[in-house]
């Protein structure tokens, strides 16, 4: 997650005729790559999750249900048919979006996910704003004092990010802030007693703006802090590296200089100037983190009791409940996809150069 | 030139080295210059250093049991305490260098070669080749890598080595790319012309020419990944998918202790500290590595 | 003539792995008002670096670690920061060699220029007489169709025109000094006459000096009244530009002018001989001594003071001791 | 301004690590809130519900014909829909009269047409617990026939195998035997599935609560039944929280943001027990955990080798160190507090004879063999101890470690060598553990770890049948016996359950005794 993704995002747009056949064209171009991409995720998903050696109906069933009983489920639910024909029955399925039943919840996958996604999303959300605050300015502070204190402070801290397991910290947050110092509630999306807002996009905080129920919003902020500096702090570090390179490159660039000779103070130029030329290489990388950030929900949802997706996945790891695992996974993939595929055309904003 | 002495011909050994040496020098000089690339140096030879002397080191076996010295706090008798079996953590922690070395190592080998071989034949012979290889890469990239990770650790039973496999086959992905970049620059410069021109074929092409070129912007991600390899060791650990107990793996260790950490806190906080400085380690060393081998910061 | 801005012994060294450059070794001269000076030299003389240490924009690993530059009686070495950001704003302003980069990529040239007069008036940039004043420059630098002209970014236009862009953001605050470090360098011969004419054009009617820093006799002889010959962080010979290409004193401006070809002449081309100092461990006394003919042994040993052999011409030799 | 920043933090660091922390309950008196991992839940459909929480949240939401009560610490069959019943002199023909003028929760009366068709759908929607009714002889073909309805308030269950009252009976206070509403599931059928869909997180029972919501992975919520027929449920609200982390159940009800933590690890358990605000209640467990070897793998065929190892572990060590004495020695298959219990535990650690039996069977110098089990923390710390143990005696143990739901697959396919495992029991008779533990035929446990021992599987066989008490006790003494010299068995404990419950909550034991066989959710108050 750090300078090399930037070489990546490069690479993206090193695809032929980027520039040249407008942003339509790239746009076109780059969903036909993702659904092939989405297709190969797909084969792969597949594949583990039927060469498992282990079969999901005994775990299902528990320990003490006798074989016969074990076959006749399995039966029941189609597992007993070819690999290849269930292999396609899945792909007609995906298409018409449904990516089969859960074995252990036994409602549809895709029901679920809309049940289970929000809480990951706003969980994500909340970190991209932490890692990008934080990083950027983290970044910039150590561009700017290169080899002095603040710089070595600035990338030991956001380093540290990335050093420490995140079910540690974690933890760790959660017995200082909640349980010693009683300043940040404990682990859940809301505290029992605060009467939820209606759910329309699922995501507490807007739903509970929508509804004006300001106890559930100012409740599920507190919520969210913890778990989301947990996952944000994780993807400081690639954004204060990517801020930190990009801006100690702008700096040494000559209008950097013309701007000196104009009588800006330092903070306007950096504000006004290289801020802005730095910021567009880091923007890619964003797009990057928030899909790390789908996938390091797994540890922190655990950690944090939060019902989000990575938790439904993790949950059917522990009873191999194939569609849950295969539609999360899935979706995951695709919404990492749309992520870099949003955050590309971003850049294409952000930079007037490519702009055609 | 008949009686070429010793000192003569060691002259002009140093003198055709000259812009190599300077180079050297000036590399020495940025090294000093960035006191966290000190660091972060001095951190990983401290690592290995412990992991290749950990027998001599560590006072007591750590897979020992002593039921009657259960979860004692940290004193002079067991520097970071004693874990729930009664092992002492700080030999724990120091044998624990060694698996971390061990995953380290294998996994920078495998996801690194791999990655670069994918990444050099992709740009290296571009058209379909590049076209197929690297979509493969993009699929591995959209893939959540921890699930990947997951799967691969469920499909093949949760052990060390297949915790290894399963991470260096969702982290080569950064490889290939880096390698292609490479491979595409490099293809297209006159002395490879020059080569393919006296006939080379492209395997000699590649590997005598090609895949050195590649080596230092991939060494440089190696170093800045090798910590956060460590820390995908333990996140597997963590959901019960790494190394099996008793084996002091730091990952395993840290989420085993968390039941602990109200009260008999030191059983997680030692081996998650020694994770966070080596990780800490591995990546000032990375980054200053990269500071040193990108033209733009070496003035 | 009066004095505008006099540099007396200039120091500045920049920190290196091979060691500490001596870049500028002890620089003098003086600019005075309505002056078109020009500073020339080969590469690595220091004349850029001089134009950076009088706007005090010399960073890590760079030094300014002697001298004085006094302007209108305040010497800019002792000023607070934020005291000589006003001078950058007011007082003296600065061109330089590549302008499409010496513009900020991602932001339009009508915003940039306005940014030039706002700090300088402290007014907001969308105000309406920042606006008028970016328009009445840009006609004046010759720009077509200002209204368009501000909307543009700089990979949109020309060398020719970006410079244009620069010499207006330059000249907008009517400064009193302006500095162009080798601008027309970049650009192609035809425009670089042009850039040069309204240079001298503009900055004569605002009754502003300006010092032309380039490596070109052709640039000087054509447009600077007076010239600083530099050579290796030293000031070889002044005075204006008539007498100095009629008789040169110092041997190096004689070797100069010698070198430029002249067109219908037949036979060799002139060079002097030996290469550019290394200013790591420079060569003791005047720095020229192991390229010059005519050197004498206290050459090698002692730094050549400067001196006036005629008003307003002035020499550092000690052929004229 | 960084400095200051910098200063502030680490004071309040100082601060938080020092203070201890004291906290009054947070939670209203008229609820009670439950901090368990409710990941595990699948439904809660009496039909289909097989995971031990599943049943204690069914048993608060659905009354059954005859249900568990206590004496003198014995789980006895007690009536509670059905007033009363007769048992034909064959022990083949139960005949249950209704208690009359009982409603549900829906305010549809309860007969006898309900009980016919909670064993109907029990029997067509064939779920894991489904084995439990063809114990009784009973499935989806005959179900109608041996499930009749005499008149509105008699109905009539006939089982041809003539099984002992006290198994019969055993078997019905299984959730399964929950009486459904006809009226309300019938309404939320959908293509023939008897309402199961909705069943699912929604409920229809005459139990003291009713299910409000299921929010997977976040809350289960039960309010107390209005027009309950028995002694009315103090607390007006039950909420059990998902907190998957023991250390996250610990804190919130030391904090008082919950009143019990249901599934703390034992170390927690321990360590909670300082904290004046809480009590630590502990009852016996009706599970049991055990070591077994697969008597078709290599040196494990002799029994000189198995008895070896069983001789070999330390039980005393594992009850202390790893269960922190939070586990009754119980060696034999019958658990404490049982019918037929025998108290004999003859194994203790004997190093020089469980080396002695090696060399008798050949192995000097002891194997090497796979260890399985699965990813619990106990079991992990259970599997490090037996290493150890069996090192003492040469034996090189191999750990591998595997998600419960692969090991027991593993394990159904005799493909393991030693695993560590624990049996969840499912009626309190000791029949419910001698087939599984003796009888191969019954494909369970002595058959996965291919025991084919026919005296065993003969006498586990008889005493099922046997309807004199005294005689049925003395076989399963005999049987116990037996099986400690040739089982391929090594009990290590009878598990014990414990949760760490809030001073304020009262009424915590009556009510669980005999945990997931039996809970009483009306003997909770504030």
């Amino acid at each position: 997650m750090d300078e090399a993704l930037q070489i990546i995002t490069n690479i993206i747009h090193d695809l032929p005729g980027g520039k040249e056949m407008g942003l339509l064209n790239f746009i076109i171009k780059r969903l036909l790559l993702m659904i092939l991409v989405l297709f190969g995720v797909l084969c792969i998903v597949f594949v583990i999750a039927n060469v498992i050696p282990a079969d999901p109906i005994g775990a299902l069933l528990g320990g003490n249900a006798p074989p016969e009983v074990v076959d006749q489920y399995k039966h029941k639910l189609g597992l007993d048919k070819p690999l290849a024909q269930r292999f396609v029955d899945y792909i007609a399925g995906v298409l018409r979006w449904d990516l089969g039943v859960s074995l252990r919840t036994n409602n549809p996958v895709t029901e679920d996910i809309r049940k289970f996604f929000p809480a990951t999303l706003e969980l994500a959300i909340m970190a991209t704003l932490i890692s990008v605050s934080l990083g950027i300015w983290l970044g910039t502070a150590s561009a700017v004092n290169r080899n002095k204190g603040v710089d070595h402070f600035a990338r030991i801290f956001s380093i540290l990010g990335v050093s420490m397991p995140v079910f540690w910290t974690g933890l760790l947050l959660l017995l200082i802030f909640y349980y010693k110092l009683g300043w940040l509630p404990g682990p859940g999306r809301l505290d029992i007693f605060i009467f939820p807002p209606k759910t329309v996009t699922g995501l507490i905080l807007i739903d509970s703006i929508i509804e004006g129920n300001w106890t559930a919003f100012w409740n599920g902020l507190q919520h969210l802090i913890m778990p989301a500096f947990v996952l944000g702090y994780g993807g400081t570090a690639s954004i204060a590296r990517i801020t930190r390179a990009s801006m100690l490159d702008c700096l040494r660039q000559d209008y950097v200089r013309t701007a000196k000779a104009k009588g800006l103070n330092k903070r306007l130029v950096i504000k006004r100037h290289a801020l802005r030329n730095a910021l567009i290489p880091t923007v890619t990388i964003i797009g990057l983190t928030f899909g790390s950030l789908l996938e390091g929900a797994v540890l922190t949802e655990t950690v944090f009791s939060w019902p989000g997706l990575g938790r439904y996945i993790t949950n059917g790891y522990l009873v191999l409940d194939y569609p849950a695992i295969m539609g999360g996974t899935l979706y995951i993939a695709l919404i990492y996809s749309i992520a870099n595929l949003i955050v590309d055309i971003l850049y294409a904003f952000l930079d007037p150069r490519m702009r055609v | 030139m008949k009686q070429d002495t010793l000192s003569m011909k060691w002259k002009n050994f140093i003198e055709s080295r000259k812009p190599l040496i300077d180079d050297w020098k000036h590399t020495a000089y940025l090294w000093r210059k960035s006191k966290l690339t000190m660091i972060g140096s001095f951190v990983v030879l401290f690592f290995i250093i412990i992991a290749i002397f950990a027998p001599y080191i560590a006072p007591y076996d750590p897979i020992a049991q002593d039921l009657s010295q259960r979860l004692q706090p940290p004193s002079s008798k067991h520097l970071f305490g004693t874990d729930q079996f009664g092992r002492d953590i700080f030999s724990r922690v120091i044998y624990g260098s060694r698996i971390a070395i061990w995953i380290i190592i294998l996994v920078s080998i495998i996801s690194g070669g791999i990655g670069t071989l994918i990444g050099v034949f992709a740009g290296y012979f571009g058209g379909i080749v590049d076209e197929v290889l690297m979509r493969i890469t993009d699929m591995f990239l959209a893939f959540p890598s921890l699930v990947l990770a997951m799967a691969f650790a469920a499909a093949m039973g949760p052990s060390l080595t297949n915790t290894i496999i399963a991470i260096s086959l969702v982290y080569w992905t950064v490889y290939a790319r880096l390698a292609r970049a490479e491979a595409l620059r490099i293809k297209n410069t006159e002395y490879i012309e020059a080569e393919r021109a006296m006939g080379a074929s492209n395997f000699r092409i590649i590997f005598l020419h090609v895949l050195p070129m590649c080596i230092s912007p991939v060494l440089v991600q190696l170093t800045l990944r090798m910590g956060t390899i460590i820390l995908t060791a333990a996140g597997l650990g963590f959901l019960g998918l790494g190394a099996q107990p008793p084996t002091p793996e730091w990952g395993a260790m840290v989420s085993d202790g968390r039941n602990y950490l109200v009260d008999q806190w030191w059983i997680s906080t030692f081996p998650g500290i020694a994770i966070a400085i080596v990780v800490l380690g591995f990546n000032l060393l990375g980054d200053g590595i990269r500071d040193m081998l990108d033209p733009r910061l070496r003035r | 003539m009066e004095k505008l801005l006099s540099v007396r012994n200039l120091r500045t060294i920049f920190h290196t792995y091979r060691g500490v450059v001596k870049a500028l070794n002890g620089v003098s001269f003086d600019v005075y008002k309505k002056d078109f000076l020009g500073v020339v030299g080969e590469t690595g003389c220091g004349k850029s670096v001089t134009s950076l240490s009088i706007m005090r924009l010399i960073e890590d690993p760079g030094e300014i670690v002697d001298g004085s530059v006094v302007f209108e009686g305040r010497d800019l070495l002792k000023l607070s920061e934020e005291e000589m950001q006003k001078v950058r704003a007011k007082e003296i302003s600065m061109i330089f060699q590549e302008p499409k980069m010496a513009l900020n990529p991602v932001l339009k040239v009508g915003y940039q220029i306005a940014e030039a007069v706002s700090t300088a008036e402290d007014l907001p940039i969308k105000s309406k007489e920042v606006q008028e004043k970016v328009y009445e420059i840009l006609k004046a630098v010759g720009l077509p169709d200002p209204e368009s002209m501000v909307e543009k970014y700089p990979h949109e236009l020309s060398g020719g025109m970006a410079q244009r862009i620069m010499i207006a953001m330059g000249l907008v605050t009517k400064p009193k000094l302006l500095i162009a470090d080798e601008p027309t360098s970049a650009l192609d011969v035809t425009i670089q006459a042009q850039i040069l004419h309204l240079i001298k054009e503009l900055v004569s009617e605002m009754g502003t000096s300006a010092m032309i820093i380039t490596h070109n006799l052709g640039v000087v002889a054509e447009y600077c009244e007076r010239v600083v010959i530099m050579y290796a962080g030293n000031v070889a010979e002044i005075g204006n530009v008539k007498t100095i290409f009629k008789e040169p004193l110092h041997p190096y401006t004689k070797g100069l002018i010698k070198a430029v070809p002249v067109i219908g002449t037949k036979g060799k081309l002139q060079t002097i001989r030996g290469i550019v100092p290394d200013l790591v461990n420079p060569p003791s006394g005047c720095r020229f001594h192991p390229r010059c003919d005519h050197a004498l042994d206290i050459c090698s040993k002692e730094l050549p003071p400067i001196k006036e052999v005629e008003p307003g011409h002035f020499v550092a030799c000690h052929l004229y001791d | 301004m960084k400095k200051l920043l910098f200063l502030m933090v680490v004071v309040l660091l100082l601060v938080a690590l020092v203070n201890p922390v004291m906290a009054k309950s947070r939670v209203p008196k008229d609820t009670l809130v439950i901090a368990a991992n409710t990941g595990i839940l699948i439904s809660l459909d009496p039909a289909v519900v097989y995971e031990v929480l599943g049943a204690v949240i069914v048993n608060g939401l659905y009354d059954k014909l005859v249900d568990y009560g206590v004496e003198n610490g014995t789980l006895v069959p007690q009536p509670e829909l059905a007033e009363k019943w007769e048992i034909s002199s064959d022990g083949k023909v139960f005949t249950f009269y209704l208690r009359k003028g009982v409603k549900f929760a829906s305010g549809n009366p309860v007969t006898a047409d309900d009980v016919v068709f909670s064993f109907k759908r029990h029997a067509f929607i064939e779920s894991p617990s489904v084995w439990l009714l063809h114990e009784l002889g009973i499935d989806k073909t005959n179900v109608e026939e041996k499930v009749k309805k005499i008149d509105d308030y008699t109905v009539q269950i006939s089982n041809d195998k003539g099984l002992a009252p006290n198994i019969f009976l055993g078997i019905l206070t299984n959730s399964f035997g929950s009486i459904v509403d006809k009226k309300v599931a019938l309404q939320h059928e959908k293509n023939g599935d008897f309402g199961k869909d909705w069943l699912t997180d929604h409920s229809a029972g005459a139990g003291p609560y009713v299910l409000a919501s299921w929010e997977r992975n976040s809350r289960v919520v039960m309010r107390a039944n209005p027009n309950y027929w028995g002694e009315k449920p103090k607390l007006k609200t039950i909420i059990f929280l998902d907190v998957p982390e023991s250390t996250n159940q610990r804190l919130l009800v030391e904090k008082g943001d919950a009143d019990v933590a249901w599934n703390l690890e034992a170390q927690h358990f321990i360590e909670i027990q300082g904290n004046p605000d809480i009590q630590a209640v502990m009852l016996p467990g009706q599970a049991n955990e055990y070591l077994a070897m697969n008597c078709s793998w290599g040196p494990l065929k002799d029994p000189k080798v198995r008895l070896a190892i069983k001789y070999a572990i330390d039980y005393d060590e594992i009850i202390n160190d790893i269960m922190q004495g939070l586990a009754l020695k119980v060696q034999g298959f019958i658990p404490k507090g049982y019918f037929g219990y025998v108290p004999d535990n003859p194994f203790s650690q004997n190093i020089e004879k469980a080396k002695q039996l090696l060399t008798e069977a050949g192995y000097p110098d002891g194997f090497e063999v796979e260890l399985l089990t699965n990813d619990s923390d106990t079991r992990k710390n259970e599997a490090v101890k037996v290493q150890a143990d069996l090192a003492k005696v040469g034996i090189k143990a191999n750990i591998v470690i595997m998600k419960a739901s692969q090991m027991y697959s593993k394990y159904r396919k005799q493909g393991h060598q030693i695993i560590i495992a624990g049996w969840g029991i499912d009626y309190a008779d000791p029949d419910a553990l001698a087939k599984p533990f003796a009888d191969y035929k019954a494909h369970q446990l002595a058959w996965r770890n291919v025991w084919y021992d026919d005296y065993a599987a003969e006498l586990a066989e008889k005493a099922a049948f046997e309807l004199d008490s005294k005689k049925r006790a003395e076989i399963y003494k005999e049987l116990t016996h037996y099986w400690f010299e040739n089982g391929p068995f090594a009990m290590f404990y009878q598990t014990v359950s414990y949760w760490a419950v809030r001073k304020e909550v009262k009424g915590w034991e009556d009510a669980f005794y005999g945990y997931s066989m039996r809970v009483d959710w009306t003997k909770l108050y504030k």
